[in-house]
């Protein structure tokens, strides 16, 4: 039954036992090391990101603080968000995509490894890229959706918004590229048997992520080439000086932009639907509502963008076909928060750290989804646009939401990822400090929104009635930062000396559980045919306990301890990923360099080559 | 079950297990959790309740007058409407806010994994239920959208006719305020009268800006190559403070606003002061003539009526604000300090140190008494 | 080539399918289709001087109706290349759904974007 | 309640698990035993490509958005779009259409088992291709010194950006080709491996495509608004 031991492969045309050292992990394709590069990177970028946050409540703490000049506070709250949303958030839910993924659908491998490897380092230098902005104090300084005319040269000579633009550019390609891989591999490497309506919510939350990305960034990447040029080669497009309209900027970034927000949302519902039903031994409620909701909120995502630019002066009819379809989109949202309710509800709930941080999740983001409904009604939109209501909105989804539910993945999957278990003790210590340090910072910046203090303030009088909440929300911080603090130190503990955790500590319904923590290189020893939604919990669940349940008994999962096929076929490691990304990002990277030494050129003209020499090996290496 | 099957959680042993006084002992901390996660509900509620006590407490800002802009003490009609709708949506979002975290800590705290559960019925939907809970939604924002067209097309429609027409212009960090139909241009300070409709057009010189007086109502973007439209009506006189809402560069938040509501007669004689040129009061005249002379440095930029220099009394081509009657105006440098001779020696000195990247150059070759008696000129234009 | 291309047996197996189904057009067909092509953008540049060239003939009508034109037989030519050269009238449906849901995608968006610059943003 | 028994439902519907060696391998029709077949019977690549393609959907739509979004807006004394060529355009217009015939004639031939057909008309893509690109070059140069360039408008900076990065396509695509041509010279390519073709003219067509819409969009309908109709 149930025994999951893996025999090693008999035919493998590579060694089994992955190589180890350095030189191992610049050349992986395997999805797993990817996604534990990823997964590290980003969280590295997630500390980064909250360090900006730290300064920013620092310079907030109190009315006329001074303790950073404007411009490096505008850096910190420009950095804060792009670091947070493009070089964190976005690529932990990507390394929760490659890492569980392929092992959800069965899968041996994505469908292009080394592409995969690609999209990491592409994304590692450009957060790098981006970052290095720092060490030569041009940090990125007109927030984070770069509002022209304030970005064009005219307003912003200095290299902060070409950091940005280079940054942004480069991480962009490493998104597309990841999104394609993933949506390849989701539509065509599922294991026999698993239809697209038999796919754990995870898969189906990362296919449609996938499609937002398609869609979304190549607009987001023109409207960045588009300032590029008009930086570098005087082109017009939003340079007012010359009669450019303001508004297309915005409309070009919020078409991105708000696609984007539910790209950073639907990983989190994806992880959010995997653990409620795991933890309350109860499948989904709704399986194909939540498929349907996710699908309208995505499309009509695409519809709602200029409820961004309420302020805009856009005009009624704007204004009215855009609060209306804001309204809409909130009832699939809330269609999938009943949904989980509905699991929860004759469950049988065990309350560990994923699951904590799972109810957590629905409980702060309920407030977030709550005040986007308020936002959406234009009028009421008027008032908390650009105030701290917005920047409270913005935490209570992103960090209440997406970033617990990342957490919450990570208590999950951690066993999976180390073979080692997280301490219980910790990890509930963990969720109650960051549950209620998250409130205490978050909750007061309603209050002053409501009491009119607009956000990005790199100072304020005294005598505004701001100071106290500031206070609060600045403490409040601090206790976050101790609560990741407490995460780190309990992955630190669980590497050292761990529990082990076997291959299903949490008498998990899907696919993954099957199989040894960590999973071998080859994943699965056979590749299973499926036959239902939780394919393991199926298998699991005796014939009696399946009777009395209204299963019918059978094994779902061909898996476990069946022999090895015999033509298990694993990618080679391979370094031109690698060299392709450093020539894509020279490529960019040459727009930092300065024209008067001819740099500029150069690097750029260099890049291409290397480019085109890592593409063209990568094409023609031997397969493997 | 096999032993197999047993998931490996620690806290998921057999019934049998647990001797009776280990349960006693987790029922207690499971109550202790409770009343845990009770305060943590309750934390808003005890916020607002700090909030409500903060929103009186006395306060003022560096002129003495109230900085308070709390967008819920309304004084507009326009801010009226919208505090009506924000009421209704608010406590339609409390009634869902209050049912679904009901549901929440009900589900968890009732069917709380006890020792010895068995696997509970595997319920895979109720196609009822779930048309119900997508209708019911539905239906709550459709008596949220009516109210919110309608707001929207009635305060986007024009203005009444006799509306006191304003122009701002947003610069990078100040306002600049003209009265097309009253000939007055001021800077930073706008004054309207009470009861009667402010019709604003709103446009910028540079960046894009927002324009927000959190008492009077929302806030609406400038930009370059286009102008928007806004307009209030407040109810009563005062002070009001206001503040450039959307990033416009380094010194974004020093761009600060004073809306001065007054009543139609001191706004009339306001209005016709602006419009006489200024009579100087002082009474050291070496010392004004002294800072007369000086400002001949200023002209380039600024426009100042009644200066003897032509290039002062030429509005066009001027980038700073117009300084006429600067001596009357409470602020300087866009509302961020007190309008006080001190304070004019500090800013005229060296402007960069108070609101970093703004335009205006520094003056730091001039003596202490130079710049005493140039502020002593700009105080006396009253 | 490359392990990339996984399925080069796959795709032989569904290549075969489709032909067995469909038959791809032969490459008379894509003569014809490419004098069809052809045609239709001769009669776009025609199209194009019609109205200055007749003023004299009271055809002045027809400068209006000149952008539909363009854009109904820009579309034509689309949907024959993309049906005929990309196969996607005999292959799978999958890419059709695909490619056809990012065109509606990327045609709303611009019509509504052209909408707010050039016509209900007043 | 109502889908108590979903697993039930659905199960008896798939084959069934774990019997014998009912495993991948009767998955599909006629695999032949080696690569992984996939769950659509789709290739990978050739899903990737459409993918791609669909994405490039937004890229373009964005660019023409741009510029249809600034059309209108002219800064006084700069050129505008009466200094098309719409004749020479259009003969441009069609060089890339009739790369795009080559193209499926090179596939057609390579699927008829004929090596030759296949160097031929490869080889005749491409060099419509770089023909293609000769004349956008002479037709910016024209332009650059007719005052028409970038940074002079906003017509000239959405022209040059939406018909460059049109070109880069085009760049790419020829040297795809020509990489592919001389492959097929020095090894030729197998049948079976049709697909590294039909790939490779995906991307070709669609790059064609691209060009019918700019030529439209683009080209002729702002030359018959301007003044005076055509001339």
């Amino acid at each position: 039954m149930a025994t999951t031991t893996q025999a090693p492969p008999r035919v493998l045309r590579r060694p089994v036992e992955a190589p180890s050292g350095l030189w191992s992990w610049l050349t992986t394709v395997d999805h797993k090391r990817i996604g534990v590069l990823y997964g590290v990177s980003s969280f590295l970028f997630f500390l980064a990101g909250g360090i900006d946050a730290l300064l920013i409540r620092l310079q907030l703490g109190k009315p006329m603080n001074e303790l950073f000049s404007p411009d490096h506070y505008n850096g910190f709250v420009t950095m804060h968000a792009t670091t947070m949303i493009f070089m964190a958030l976005m690529p932990m839910s990507v390394a929760f995509f490659n890492y569980i993924v392929p092992l959800q659908i069965g899968a041996r491998d994505v469908a292009f490894p080394r592409l995969n490897a690609f999209s990491f380092w592409v994304f590692l230098l450009g957060g790098l890229i981006m970052s290095s902005s720092y060490l030569v104090d041009a940090i990125p300084n007109q927030g984070w959706y770069g509002y022209a005319p304030l970005t064009i040269r005219e307003y912003s000579p200095g290299l902060n918004v070409d950091f940005w633009i280079v940054g942004l550019q480069i991480l962009g390609v490493a998104t597309i590229a990841g999104a394609i891989n993933f949506f390849v591999t989701i539509i065509n490497m599922r294991a026999p048997g698993m239809s697209l309506m038999r796919m754990p919510l995870f898969c189906w939350m990362t296919l449609i992520t996938t499609v937002l990305i398609l869609l979304a960034f190549p607009v987001f990447t023109i409207a960045l080439t588009e300032l590029l040029f008009d930086r570098h080669f005087g082109t017009t497009f939003f340079d007012s000086t010359r009669g450019a309209d303001p508004l297309l900027w915005q409309h070009l970034f919020w078409i991105f932009g708000h696609p984007e927000v539910y790209i950073l949302i639907m990983p989190a519902f994806g992880i959010i639907s995997e653990i409620i039903p795991v933890f309350s031994r109860k499948p989904l409620f709704g399986y194909a509502a939540m498929v349907l909701a996710s699908m309208a909120i995505a499309f009509l995502g695409f519809g709602v963008w200029a409820h961004h630019m309420f302020t805009t002066g856009a005009g009624p009819v704007a204004y009215t076909f855009f609060a209306l379809s804001t309204m809409l989109i909130a009832v699939p949202t809330g269609v999938k928060i009943f949904n989980w309710l509905g699991t929860l509800y004759g469950g049988s709930i065990n309350l560990r750290p994923p699951m904590l941080f799972a109810v957590g999740f629905i409980g702060t983001f309920v407030i977030g989804g709550l005040s986007g409904v308020m936002h959406g009604t234009v009028p009421v939109d008027w008032q908390q646009s650009d105030s701290y209501w917005i920047v409270a909105h913005i935490h209570y989804v992103l960090f209440g939401g997406t970033m617990f539910a990342l957490f919450a993945g990570i208590h999950y999957w951690w066993p999976k990822f180390t073979g080692t278990m997280l301490n219980d003790k910790l990890g509930q210590a963990t969720f109650w400090t960051m549950l209620v340090a998250f409130h205490v910072t978050f909750f007061p910046m309603h209050f002053l929104g409501t009491a009119g203090m607009p956000r990005r303030m790199s100072i304020y009088p005294t005598g505004t009635g701001w100071d106290f909440w500031n206070l609060v929300a600045t403490v409040g911080a601090f206790a976050l930062a101790a609560s990741v603090w407490l995460f780190v130190m309990n992955a630190f503990i669980s590497l050292r000396r761990g529990e082990p955790a076997g291959n299903d500590p949490w008498d998990g319904a899907t696919l993954e559980w099957a199989i040894a923590s960590p999973p071998p290189v080859y994943n699965f020893a056979r590749i299973p045919t499926v036959s239902s939604r939780d394919p393991l919990w199926v298998e699991k669940r005796s014939e009696e306990t399946a009777v009395e349940l209204g299963f019918a008994p059978r094994r779902a999962v061909a898996v476990v301890a069946d022999p090895v096929e015999a033509r298990v076929h694993m990618p080679n490691p391979s370094f031109w990923p690698l060299v392709a990304a450093v020539g894509l990002s020279m490529i960019f990277a040459g727009f930092l360099m300065p024209w008067y030494l001819g740099a500029f050129p150069l690097i750029t003209l260099l890049g291409i080559p290397v480019l085109m020499v890592g593409i063209t090996s990568w094409s023609f290496e031997p397969a493997g | 079950m096999p032993e197999t099957q047993q998931p490996a959680g620690r806290d998921d042993k057999e019934p049998g297990r647990t001797s009776p006084a280990g349960r006693a002992a987790r029922r207690q901390t499971a109550a202790r959790q409770r009343w845990l996660r009770l305060a943590a509900a309750l934390l808003p509620l005890i916020a607002l309740a700090f909030l409500s006590a903060c929103a009186n407490e006395a306060i003022g800002g560096p002129s003495g007058e109230p900085l308070d802009a709390s967008t819920i003490d309304v004084k507009s009609d326009w801010n009226q409407d919208i505090f009506n709708l924000y009421t209704l949506v608010f406590l339609l979002a409390g009634v869902v806010f209050i049912i679904v975290e009901t549901a929440l800590l009900y589900s968890v705290f009732r069917f709380r994994r006890r020792p010895g559960d068995r696997l509970p019925r595997q319920i895979h939907g109720n196609n009822l239920v779930e048309i119900g809970w997508t209708l019911a939604p539905a239906l709550l924002l459709v008596v949220v959208a009516i109210p919110t067209v309608q707001l929207i097309i009635r305060q986007e429609s024009p203005p009444p006719p006799d509306s006191l027409r304003v122009e701002i212009i947003g610069h990078q960090f100040w306002w600049e305020v003209r009265y097309p139909d009253l000939g007055v241009v001021t800077a930073n300070e706008i004054h309207i009268p009470v009861g009667r409709t402010a019709a604003f057009s709103l446009t910028s010189a540079d960046v894009q800006h927002a324009f927000w007086i959190p008492k009077m109502g929302g806030k609406k973007d400038l930009y370059p190559n286009r102008v928007n439209q806004m307009h209030f009506n407040p109810f009563e006189t005062g002070v009001y403070y206001g503040q450039c809402s959307e990033l416009c560069g380094e010194s974004h938040a020093f761009m600060k606003l004073r809306l001065m509501v007054d009543e139609p007669a001191a706004f009339d004689r306001w209005a016709a002061e602006q419009n006489v040129p200024t009579t100087p009061l002082f009474d050291d005249r070496a010392r004004f003539e002294r800072g007369q002379l000086l400002f001949n440095q200023c002209v380039a930029c600024h426009v100042l009526y009644g200066h003897p220099n032509p290039a002062a009394n030429q509005p066009a081509g001027k980038i700073g604000p117009n300084l006429t009657r600067i001596g009357s105006r409470t602020t300087i440098a866009a509302g961020w300090l007190d309008n006080t001779p001190a304070n004019l020696v500090r800013w005229i000195r060296n402007p960069d140190a108070i609101k970093p990247g703004n335009k205006m150059i520094a003056f730091e070759n001039l003596s202490q008494e130079d710049l005493e008696a140039l502020a002593y000129y700009l105080t006396s234009q009253k | 080539m490359s392990r990339d291309y996984p399925g080069a047996d796959a795709e032989a197996r569904h290549g075969s399918t489709a032909h067995d189904a469909h038959a791809h057009p032969t490459p008379a067909t894509y003569i014809k289709i490419a004098v069809i092509l052809l045609i239709i953008t001769i009669a776009e540049v025609v199209v194009l001087y019609i109205p200055s060239e007749t003023e004299g003939f009271g055809l002045t009508w027809f400068q209006p109706v000149l952008i539909p034109a363009f854009l109904i037989l820009a579309a034509i030519k689309f949907v024959i290349v993309v049906g005929y050269y990309m196969h996607l009238k005999f292959d799978d449906s999958f890419f059709l759904r695909v490619f056809g849901f990012a065109l509606l995608i990327a045609l709303t968006i611009a019509t509504a974007v052209i909408a707010l610059f050039h016509g209900i943003s007043l | 309640m109502a889908r108590a028994i979903a697993h039930d439902e659905q199960g008896r519907l798939l084959p069934q698990a774990g019997h014998g060696d009912s495993d991948i391998h009767d998955h599909g029709h006629d695999d032949h035993g080696g690569e992984h077949p996939t769950s659509t019977g789709l290739n990978n690549v050739k899903v990737l490509m459409w993918t791609f393609i669909a994405s490039e959907c937004l890229l373009f739509g964005s660019l023409i958005s741009t510029y249809l979004a600034v059309e209108g807006r002219t800064i006084p004394n700069t050129p505008g779009p009466e200094l098309f060529d719409i004749p020479y355009t259009s003969v441009s217009a069609f060089v890339l259409l009739f790369s795009s015939l080559s193209m499926v004639l090179a596939l057609a031939g390579l699927q008829a088992g004929d090596q030759r057909q296949l160097r031929i008309w490869l080889f005749v893509t491409a060099a419509l291709g770089l023909v293609f690109l000769g004349g956008q070059y002479y037709e910016f140069s024209t332009f650059y010194f007719e005052e028409f360039w970038l940074d002079k408008n906003f017509l000239g900076s959405s022209f040059f950006l939406l018909t460059g990065f049109h070109g880069a396509h085009v760049t790419v695509g020829v040297i795809w080709l020509l990489a592919l041509w001389l492959y097929s010279l020095r090894y030729g390519i197998a049948p079976e491996k049709s697909l590294l073709v039909e790939i490779s003219g995906l991307y070709w067509h669609f790059v064609d495509v691209v060009w019918i819409v700019i030529f439209a969009v683009v080209y002729l309908i702002p030359y018959s608004r301007i003044e005076g109709g055509g001339h």
